[in-house]
């Protein structure tokens, strides 16, 4: 375990040069989450383009961790359908309790594996899901995507 | 009888002792608090040797250590009555607990009595004068204060199930003791001085009826017997570490997730926020919301250790071992001339805490002279003084086993009571 | 530096290991908790393993030993502050003790709009929406959190002292700030996330003059500096066991006999009770007033330990050598570019906690390489989110040595900066 | 430490054959006392005889060490001033806290030496002490005696 194998390139990268910083004009909805362990805030919003994908804004202060993973998330989520969003926040959330074992699917999640060491610092797994949580919250806001697909975040 | 009694003791390091000028220690007085296991002492000592520090806050490597640590014993001990590691809250006590519980009424009252702002308050929990919260007449203390203080808090009317003279609950008034007024109702699962298990499961499903909260009070039946919380079909239900084999201050509160999140807060303070600002709070989903402060951390891990002992003899085994036990007691000293057993006087839905007072004896006395024999028992109202009252006695004389005791325990005991009999000429 | 730390350290069994793939432990987050030494640890094990019992109640020579265990801890800790056995109450940690405090208040008042009957209520307890309860920009969400729940339920106002830009409390208007209609002061003796420690003489003197209960929080201080209580002048003051070498599970409320008596219960039930029928009930005196259920026995004979342990050092000798690392750390860090102290930047008048944030990067990343180097310090906003909100960020990075830490902790911190700002890029 | 160094005969005869049991017609000042532990109650009532010395009433329920206390007490103080029943009451109380060491004042207590090992077995003090705190509060019940002098009972 050493401080590579958490902050990976990608992540770093991501977080000094975040991707669609900023919030959106006309949201569907929108969500402010909270890690209340350290303060850190983020809200993400959502909408759909004229091309019927998400469209994903998102603005707040945080570690390298949540930014990167905020800026990710946004990155790979926009311009796809609500489904697959979703199956990129499950598969996001699969690698975050894997501990460290299992291979995450690249296939599915892109730049978003790099976040697979980070599931070997439980106290860093909740900046890593913030982005992906306050997503889902913006989407059941908006209509987009109902309650009972919630999926439980221990 | 099925457990290793011989074995078994050779676990807990205190019952080796001797007492009162080298008298080999028997101790029955479990239903108070159980000796420690060294699995459950050295558990606690190898915590803090190599994984102690602040849980669920730090970032380091040893708060991640420790809060996997107190996680997985949380999830030990909430499997232990078959529940789910996000139904339990870690307390100090059974006491707390129930005071917990309690004060989720008196808090939802004074809150919308004020007008709560943006907060929403279930109805359940917000009592009027009209309302009534139903107990029995064989309620510990920690059953029955809070809610003497809740009554006097709200207004609201306190309601008991009486007694029969075997000791076991006059349900034939269920219907009308619980009705549509009735928003709690508390009832012990068995009770730590009359030995009686009760038939908790039909008493919630009447308190569902009415839409009241249904509590358990666990403190004498979880260490003692399987208890699957889906059977008790109790909202909230709780019970003390202490009394099995776990180090002091720790208890455990159970409460189904829907209720858990419908009760406000009751400790607040550093862990169980979600956002604080100087004027106003928001609060973290259970367990957390009730768990403010540094917890019981150490204690949790010990709890764990003592669960897993438990659970290695096997609950049945326990349950099976202590019928036996108070079967064997019932017997001895209902032999025994002058002596009145308090509570069922039969193996039949009855626990192995067993009552009795002697004839021209005050409890005192009896418990003394034991004393004196080596023999450990609790004399005195239990904590449950209005059950005293009831039966007409001051007090009684308690023996409690546990998983260490045998046969030959008891027989030093009723041997005792003989000895008292005849040092105060008092034997029929 | 006059504590041998090289010695002191020898006593602490979890000091020895390390993290982090074979990495020296370097633990500076003693503000969240301290380590503890084999001497808590052993005396705590002793005890269950000699004379585990339940206080205050049995009759037998094993609970007459426990109860002598429990209230020889007692008098040790008490003296601790030089206060008397019977001023000390306690509690599962200091956040129970601050709500006891709030809850007299919430609950004196509920009981008075509900007619109290014959129970007579000490109206410095009975709120008004027109009342006021005075705390500060620095406190903890403990000595926060539970005031504003007191709000919300009795319609009283919060107000509180704010801070300069190096951390201090304005006092400028602190005859205003507490008026006539301030019924409650409760302020941290020493701030947990800036390192100020606060003239909590003068505030205690001014809540008396217009009859206001006054409250320290001693979380931080007694662990770290001599405190009397005497010259404190608060009426109550609290403090946690885990903080100052004692097991977790375990803290204290000191209050003056005077309010002790005057406050309504807290937590009801067993052992606090003076006589109860099912109807109604009367309560013993304090401290056992305010100790409902079986208490932390063993924690407390663990803490009486520690406190040993620390009286053996002295506590000046530990207030000194704090001082001096205090001053080594802020200099330290003040040399590193980049980083910035929030909180005073002398020792005058502050404790050994120190907040900083490094430009550029945020807490959590400056942790995470620390710990990755085996250094452990905290990072968050501490359970004071206020605090870190009036200095304008998320959060601070925090160094809080103990007893057990001398200058080259500090410097492999200082290091750990360092390579933090290098390997993010950041260094100026 | 055997159970005859704390059942003395004087005892076992006092609790057999109390002497004085009962309540006054008109006490000037009645206490009701209990051992929370235990459930026991003692009542106690004083007033002034003829001679001007004191009469003390009782009656309660309780273990052989408080029925036999308030018997020996009601004895001792009877027909004495008040100011002997402190006298008394304080040679009885530091008798309880001596632990067993030191020699109780045979001249003053009388039959209530026969207590001194009651204090060995910290359990039963309360029950030794009960009739002499009820005592007190009788007396500054009924004036006789003023709170100043009130005593602490550890
Ligand atoms: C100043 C202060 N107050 C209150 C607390 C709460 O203490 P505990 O978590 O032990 O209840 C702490 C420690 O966390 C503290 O530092
Ligand atoms: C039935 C019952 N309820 C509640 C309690 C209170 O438990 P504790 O003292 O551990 O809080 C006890 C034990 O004393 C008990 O036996």
């Amino acid at each position: 375990m050493n401080l590579e194998s958490l902050y990976q390139e990608i992540i770093l990268d991501h977080y000094k040069h975040p991707r669609g910083q900023g919030l959106l004009d006309s949201p569907l909805g929108s969500a402010h989450h909270v890690n209340p362990t350290c303060g850190d805030e983020l809200t993400v919003q959502v909408g759909v383009g004229s091309a019927g994908g998400l469209v994903v804004g998102y603005e707040g202060q945080g570690c390298s961790i949540s930014q990167a993973s905020a800026s990710v998330m946004s990155e790979l989520v926009s311009g796809h359908s609500v489904q697959d969003a979703e199956t990129f926040r499950l598969a996001f959330i699969e690698m975050m309790h894997a501990k460290g074992t299992g291979e995450p699917d690249e296939e599915v999640l892109g730049d978003a594996v790099a976040f697979a060491g980070v599931a070997k610092f439980p106290a860093r797994i909740k900046c890593a899901l913030l982005g992906w949580m306050a997503l889902q919250d913006a989407e059941i806001q908006s209509g987009l995507l109902t309650n009972q697909s919630e999926e439980h975040s221990p | 009888m099925s457990l290793d009694v011989v074995r078994i003791k050779k676990d807990f390091p205190l019952l080796s002792r001797t007492v009162r000028d080298g008298k080999e220690l028997v101790y029955l007085d479990s239903g108070a608090t159980s000796q420690k296991p060294y699995q459950v002492l050295d558990a606690e000592r190898a915590f803090y040797e190599t994984s102690y520090a602040a849980v669920h806050r730090g970032a380091h490597a040893l708060a991640e250590e420790a809060t996997i640590h107190y996680e997985d014993a949380r999830s030990a001990i909430a499997g232990f009555i078959g529940a789910a590691p996000s139904n339990i809250v870690f307390t100090k006590n059974a006491t707390e607990a129930l005071n917990l519980c309690a004060y989720a009424f008196s808090n939802a009252t004074s809150l919308s009595r004020q007008g709560a702002g943006s907060r929403s308050i279930d109805p359940r929990f917000i009592l009027k004068p009209s309302d009534s919260i139903v107990i029995s007449e064989m309620e510990h203390h920690a059953n029955l204060v809070p809610w003497q203080e809740l009554c006097a808090k709200t207004g609201a009317t306190l309601r008991w199930f009486s007694l029969d003279d075997e000791g076991r609950l006059d349900l034939s008034n269920m219907d009308t003791l619980i009705d549509s007024t009735t928003k709690v109702v508390s009832i012990v699962h068995q009770s730590n001085i009359l030995g009686t298990v009760n038939p908790v499961r039909a008493i919630m499903d009447r308190a569902h009826e009415v839409g009241a909260v249904g509590i358990v009070d666990g403190c004498q039946s979880v260490p003692h017997m399987p208890v699957d919380i889906a059977s008790v079909g109790a909202d909230l239900l709780m019970w003390s570490g202490h009394k099995m084999l776990g180090p002091t201050g720790i208890g455990c509160l159970y409460g189904t997730s829907e209720i858990l999140d419908a009760m406000p807060p009751f400790l607040t303070g550093g862990s169980m926020i979600e956002m604080v600002s100087i004027e106003t709070s928001t609060f973290a989903p259970a367990p957390q919301k009730f768990e403010a402060g540094t917890p019981m951390v150490a204690q949790a891990v010990g709890l764990a250790a003592g669960v897993r002992y438990l659970e290695e003899i096997g609950m049945d085994e326990v349950a099976e071992h202590e019928a036996a036990l108070t079967d064997h007691t019932l017997s001895v000293l209902t032999a025994i001339p002058g002596v009145r057993i308090i509570g069922p006087s039969t193996t039949f839905e009855r626990g192995s805490t067993i009552s009795f007072v002697v004839d021209g004896l005050h409890p005192h006395d009896v418990g003394q002279v034991l004393d004196n024999l080596g023999v450990a028992v609790r004399v005195g109202h239990h904590c449950a003084w209005p059950t005293c009252r009831r039966f007409g006695v001051p007090a009684t004389t308690r023996i409690s086993p546990y998983i260490y005791n045998d046969e030959s325990d008891i027989d030093r005991a009723a041997a005792g009571i003989i000895a008292a009999q005849e040092f105060f000429g008092v034997a029929p």
